[in-house]
């Protein structure tokens, strides 16, 4: 294999978080001249995506970047990969045993969750209901999301009534289902939180369904083109988003370090924003554009 | 006179608004051959199903050597030694010859492998071949699908197949119904010589010079009920198709 | 016996609704839920707007499942309508995007007028019909078991708007597709569900009414048999299919006018939501038997189902559970009731 | 001579190992009842086949009025006015006796729905019952599916079928294998009557009686191959039977 | 004509082998894309890490398509595998937490011995097989259709694994199955690839070389026909649906020591890719055809792929359409093969 191949495994195919990921590696990898292959699972989970790191470990890259979709059972197949010779790290998740990593981008879901509920606390005047909106549970970035959303809740806003979570499989069907109905058990709603982009489109969906939008203050994940629309709209008042380009460029400037035998930092924190209604501008800049593609 | 072999009183059966079998009544001695006749649609092929546990009657008794007996699968009138042809031949289209002849009754191995359910597949392919030749039935090929054989092919399997594993009474609805005339002979001929091993048959024919070639006695069901119970020697054709029909002589006349 | 014949020569009206509404005894457990959750919960679950929500919730699975009965009908299966969905949708609103110029008052959004709406709606039908008879002439010439080639389709009509879209969401919807079409009431009925309704009437009567239907019937009764009596099997095949296409494509139409996005991910469940819809409906999967009726409940049950559990506050968990289990439940009663109806 | 309504020459078909057709002959002249004959697999289902369409042969030629034809569907053989019962009925179970009867000839409304192709039920059903009742089939309901019906109501239904649509020529693969006496008195009754109509028909038939009775030719198939073409008035069942089985009438006397 | 019986009149091996390879020419298919992959990128493709990769991924889903084939013998589909080795995974995880004691050497696992371990497994069988028989049950007793009954139970033993675990994964298995069984090796080869081939092969033994496995064809290709040749028709059924449970029970075990955590979001695909597989390996979906060896053509065709496009590095949207493209492709290529064969 060429002195400068790179591999990096996303967490899954099609989602626009690792579309922008990819594309943010893309471009930083040309500049610095690495040989880039992206490859994905079409599901985030695990036993999807362990084929996959299989193969790249059988094309032996000099570095390979891995979104991986579980702390524990990636450990083995990227244990391998490393055993090969490839320079292994982490993007945007990781594994609970970082011993065989050359250094970890992380992105701490759960404060992301956190400040959610800062975000919808202040919107909603730090009383109310809220409900979230999130993916069946065994998805770590989304189960991260929900729990720092709810231990907040608890630890500073005791007026904010948690109804709980409900869950949709990427359904913005079945998102705007569960808006419409706790509406009718719920005329009181507060607030929704959504962990990802495709529950938020639902989510707002329900919500103009109902023509509750404005009245029922939503924070959503991610800078999805459809959630920047939404906030600049007013449908929705609040964004938790993160960098997927500049995640996906920083995993290669550390590519480039390794190859070079260059020292890294152990860990790079990957940032999150929150992203208010009044905040256009950095909505655009946040969003998530796959412009490679 | 002794007991019947196979005996059903009182038989009701219906299909929704259909009523199949309307109290119809039914007895077969032992080492006879019992013809049951009717018009198309009389219950022949349902009082069938009945007999051999296929189905099971709404109402009325069935009696084997006397004994009352309730037949909730197949499997218990098998075990009464009653085993049958069904007018739509029940065959497993997939499955090979051999293997339809022995299905339900599949030869095992001897010993442990025997235990473990290992078929004996040289052993059934053998018997079948025997089964199938002493009854001249003529298959091109013995490995292919039921399915791909022709229509009179698939009825001497399912005849084969009745004929074999029968020990008491032999239940055939419209036997020879796809038969071409040498092959027909030959069921003929089969039930005569099972009769005479002191099998009982049960014969279920539209061909009635046949019925009374073959037949000791004569059952006719009309409408779901018995209406007439006819020694074959004393019997002409026209006598059976005025007992089938009567009351519709004058339409057929017209 | 022949006055048997006399005595009723031509099906009545009634019959003929008896036989419409094969899924009558799930229409009933549809009814026994609502009454459970009306007596249970009746200011939230009996409130016009909730009423108002289920049906809007509906429509777009109406579409789709519409098509899908049909193909089960023909004894077939059609898993790509998901994938063909999200296709067509990807194409069309990229389409609406090009030839869109300035942006609507809202952000996210277009000054499409109806002239460019139109065109993008004409190629979601053209592009889900496409699909369609892509799989239809698979299934009908090359005679590979419906499962397979719409299986195969799923991925490829999937691939295909990942690749056309880059894997995101297009940015842009005219807005009014999504003001008119996706919120817009039309005699204060909301325009999804008039689009559902007329589109589930129009199938159901030419499934039943219509030569076309009887041949569907025919072919999946006994596809050797309508092709021995001169039916075009495969043409009908073909065209089946190509009505799911559609299906889809109005579908695609309905779901960028009302989520105001394409939603790429998410429609990996429509095919087993539909087809589950469509057997709770009565209709056989051996084909051959079914109803459009029958369906339209079916895509009630589950829908009526999670609104009833959300709104009476069950654990989502349990919810899972409970929805299998009255999947089963439901269709249990209506083979009990048929046996029962058939014993008379 | 005049033509010959259907002419069939050399025709050849072959499924896996097995040789169904070997270059056979058959022949139907205008207005005339043809028996055709055969031994079980002797090939006569797959001949009806390739003469309905239903089937293509691998070789031969098939002429219809002396113009050569090769019908690549059903339809074409329709379109030539040839209908057939064939051996497996070829019904949709899940119809009505009235929808089977249309199948394919769907009757549409008047006007404009009509162009549509909106159905005309009413008049179909009409017409069904009127149809039913010239044969004498009786069913108990019209209302139900035909998979309920017994074995002979619905060989009645699909030669109701072909009687009604036949123009030239209804072929019937043994269509009396399930029928009552009455029944089979009407379908013979209905070969003459067509035949006297004009319309010739092809009747396969292992029932030798009968073919004598109703036909005015006798067309015997062998293992695939043409036999004889016999005259039935100087025919006598022992004929048939040798011809049919020739070479093996010895292991048949045994 | 009757010396053609004399002449064969005992089936011969070769006859028996090539009824067997009822597959074949799929496996052609499969030696072509090796080939093909091989000659493309020798070093990474050939390689023997790579090819002891291949079987390791194939080994889990070997075991749940083999349980499908005989349901799908059978007639039947059972879309619930994946749902019920995700519960029984979580059953047996968390038994042999609840029986263990202290923690392992390796961060997340415990120092459960064989005893634990043992029990966790029998209880994952147990469990599996509980859930097949349930929908056997339901299936063979009440006549409700198997797509149905297992679109239900899929969703019951999915939200009953959710409830048991609280929706987190249980992620601390006994060290001695993780090290031993999930990346352990028996004489050289992966264990997880011994337990696989050894089920395989008793499963192929079973449908191919008994009484019961004729059953199973038996009642596949003619259920009413099996019914009155005295099959218990009905037994047979819960019994091969509990064997597909059974399968899913073993995979759940394999699927614990392999990933060394349950994977709760894991799984939904595994029902389709089981199906496709089955399917793919030349078993009917009509029921009564079907052969175990076609079934391992099948599960491996898409993991060859899986495996070449990543390492050939075309790009994933391209891989889902080439998949399904495939898909088509090789079931096509089969159908006409048995069609020369069949005119031969
Ligand atoms: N499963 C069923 N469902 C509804 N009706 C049925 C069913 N089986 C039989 N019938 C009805 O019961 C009546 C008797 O049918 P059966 O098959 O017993 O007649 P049969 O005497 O055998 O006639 P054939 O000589 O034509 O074989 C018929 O009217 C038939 O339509
Ligand atoms: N589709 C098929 N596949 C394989 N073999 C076939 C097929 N159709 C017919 N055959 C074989 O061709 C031969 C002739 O069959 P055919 O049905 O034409 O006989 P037939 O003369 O109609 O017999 P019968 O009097 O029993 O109806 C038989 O040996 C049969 O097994
Ligand atoms: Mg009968
Ligand atoms: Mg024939």
């Amino acid at each position: 294999q060429e002195a400068n191949s790179v591999a990096l495994v996303l967490g899954s195919s099609g989602s626009p978080f690792y579309q922008a990921m990819q594309c943010g590696a893309q471009a930083r990898a040309k500049e610095l001249g690495l040989t880039l292959t992206v490859s994905a699972a079409d599901q985030f989970a695990a036993d999807a995506q362990i084929p996959v790191v299989n193969a790249v470990t059988a094309s032996a890259p000099k570095v390979a970047a891995i979104v991986p979709t579980d702390m524990q059972a990636l450990i083995p197949p990227m244990r391998e990969l490393a055993g090969r010779g490839t320079q292994v790290i982490t993007v945007d998740q990781t594994i609970s045993d970082p011993s065989i990593l050359k250094t970890q981008v992380l992105t701490d879901n759960k404060a992301g969750g956190g400040m959610a509920a800062d975000a919808l606390a202040a919107l909603i005047g730090k009383k109310g209901k809220v409900l979230v909106i999130t993916q069946p549970p065994g998805s770590l970035a989304q189960d991260a999301r929900e729990a720092g959303f709810a231990e907040t809740l608890k630890a500073k806003y005791p007026d904010i009534e948690y109804l709980g979570p409900q869950y949709q499989s990427n359904d913005p069907q079945r998102a705007a289902e569960i808006i419409t109905s706790t509406l009718s058990a719920h005329p009181d709603l507060a607030g929704v939180f959504s962990t990802n982009d495709q529950g938020a489109i639902g989510a707002i969906t329900g919500l103009r369904q109902a023509g509750a939008v404005g009245k029922v203050k939503m924070v959503a994940y991610d800078a999805a083109s459809a959630e920047v629309a939404a906030l600049k709209n007013g449908e929705l008042q609040g964004l938790i988003a993160q960098s997927p380009s500049q995640q996906g460029a920083v995993a290669m400037d550390i590519a480039a370090k390794l190859i070079a035998g260059e020292a890294v930092e152990p860990v790079t924190m990957a940032e999150i924003v929150a992203i208010g209604a009044d905040q256009p501008e950095l909505a655009d800049k946040y969003e998530y554009v796959a412009g490679c593609m | 006179m002794s007991t019947p072999l196979l005996e059903a009183t009182g038989i009701r059966r219906t299909f929704g608004h259909v009523q199949a079998l309307k109290g119809a009544d039914f007895r077969v001695m032992p080492g006879e051959i019992v013809a049951l006749i009717g018009d198309n649609g009389a219950g022949k092929s349902t009082l069938v199903k009945i007999l051999s546990g296929a189905d099971k009657p709404d109402e009325g008794t069935l009696r084997v050597e006397g004994r009352e007996v309730s037949f909730t699968s197949p499997l218990d009138a098998q075990e009464c030694g009653i085993a049958t042809v069904y007018q739509d031949l029940a065959l497993a289209p997939d499955l090979t010859p051999a293997d339809n002849l022995f299905l339900g009754r599949e030869l095992t191995r001897s010993g442990f492998l025997g235990k473990l359910g290992f078929l004996d597949r040289r052993t059934m392919q053998r018997q079948a071949v025997e089964q199938f030749s002493k009854l001249g039935v003529q298959l091109k090929s013995q490995r292919v699908a039921i399915a791909s054989l022709s229509g009179g092919q698939q009825q001497s399997v399912a005849i084969a197949r009745a004929a074999m594993w029968a020990s008491k009474l032999v239940i055939l609805d419209e036997p020879t119904a796809a038969l071409g005339v040498v092959q027909t002979q030959r069921v003929l001929d089969l039930c005569r010589r099972v009769r005479d091993a002191g099998t009982s048959v049960v014969l279920i024919s539209h061909n009635m010079p046949q019925v009374l070639e073959v037949a000791d006695r004569v059952h006719v069901l009309r409408l779901g009920q018995t209406v007439a119970d006819l020694r074959a020697a004393d019997a002409t054709v026209a006598d059976l198709v005025r007992e089938m029909t009567s009351g519709q002589a004058k339409e057929l006349a017209a | 016996m022949s006055n048997d014949l006399a005595i009723a020569p031509v099906e009545s009206t009634e019959d003929r609704l008896l036989r419409l509404v094969a899924g009558g005894w799930i229409f009933l457990l549809l009814l026994a839920l609502v009454a459970i959750f009306l007596v249970l919960k009746p200011a939230q679950f009996g409130s016009g707007y909730n009423v108002q929500q289920l049906f809007i919730n509906a429509a777009i699975l109406l579409v789709l499942a519409v098509g899908q009965t049909y193909v089960v009908i023909t004894s077939g299966i059609d898993l790509s309508v998901g994938s063909v969905l999200v296709f067509a949708s990807v194409v069309s609103a990229k389409l609406m995007l090009f030839l869109s110029g300035a942006g609507g008052t809202t952000y996210g959004t277009t000054a499409a007028g109806w002239d460019i709406i139109a065109i993008g709606t004409v190629a979601a039908l053209l592009v889900g019909a496409a699909w369609g008879a892509f799989n239809g002439i698979l299934i009908a010439v090359t005679k590979i078991p419906p499962l397979i080639v719409t299986l195969g389709t799923m991925g490829m009509a999937l691939g295909g708007a990942q690749i056309l879209s880059g894997g995101v969401d297009v940015r842009a919807m005219p807005e009014l597709l999504v003001t008119q079409v996706g919120s817009g009431r039309i005699l204060g009925i909301p325009a999804l569900v008039v689009i559902a309704t007329v589109t589930v009437i129009i199938a159901g009567i030419v499934l039943h009414m219509t030569r076309f239907g009887m041949h569907v019937f025919a072919v999946g009764s006994n596809a050797e048999a309508s092709r021995r009596s001169g039916i075009p099997t495969m043409a009908r095949l073909i065209q089946v299919y190509a009505i799911s296409g559609l299906m889809a494509g109005i579908a695609a139409v309905m779901s960028n006018a009302r989520f105001s996005t394409t939603t790429i991910n998410g429609h990996a469940m429509d095919n087993l939501a539909t087809i589950s819809a469509v057997v709770l409906g009565g209709t056989s999967l051996f084909g051959g038997v079914g109803s459009v009726f029958g369906t339209v409940v079916g895509v009630f049950i589950p829908i009526i189902l999670l609104n009833g559990f959300v709104i009476l506050g069950i654990p989502p968990f349990w919810q899972t559970v409970a929805m299998g289990a009255v999947l089963i439940l439901a269709v249990w009663i209506d083979q009990l009731k048929r046996r029962l109806r058939k014993r008379g």
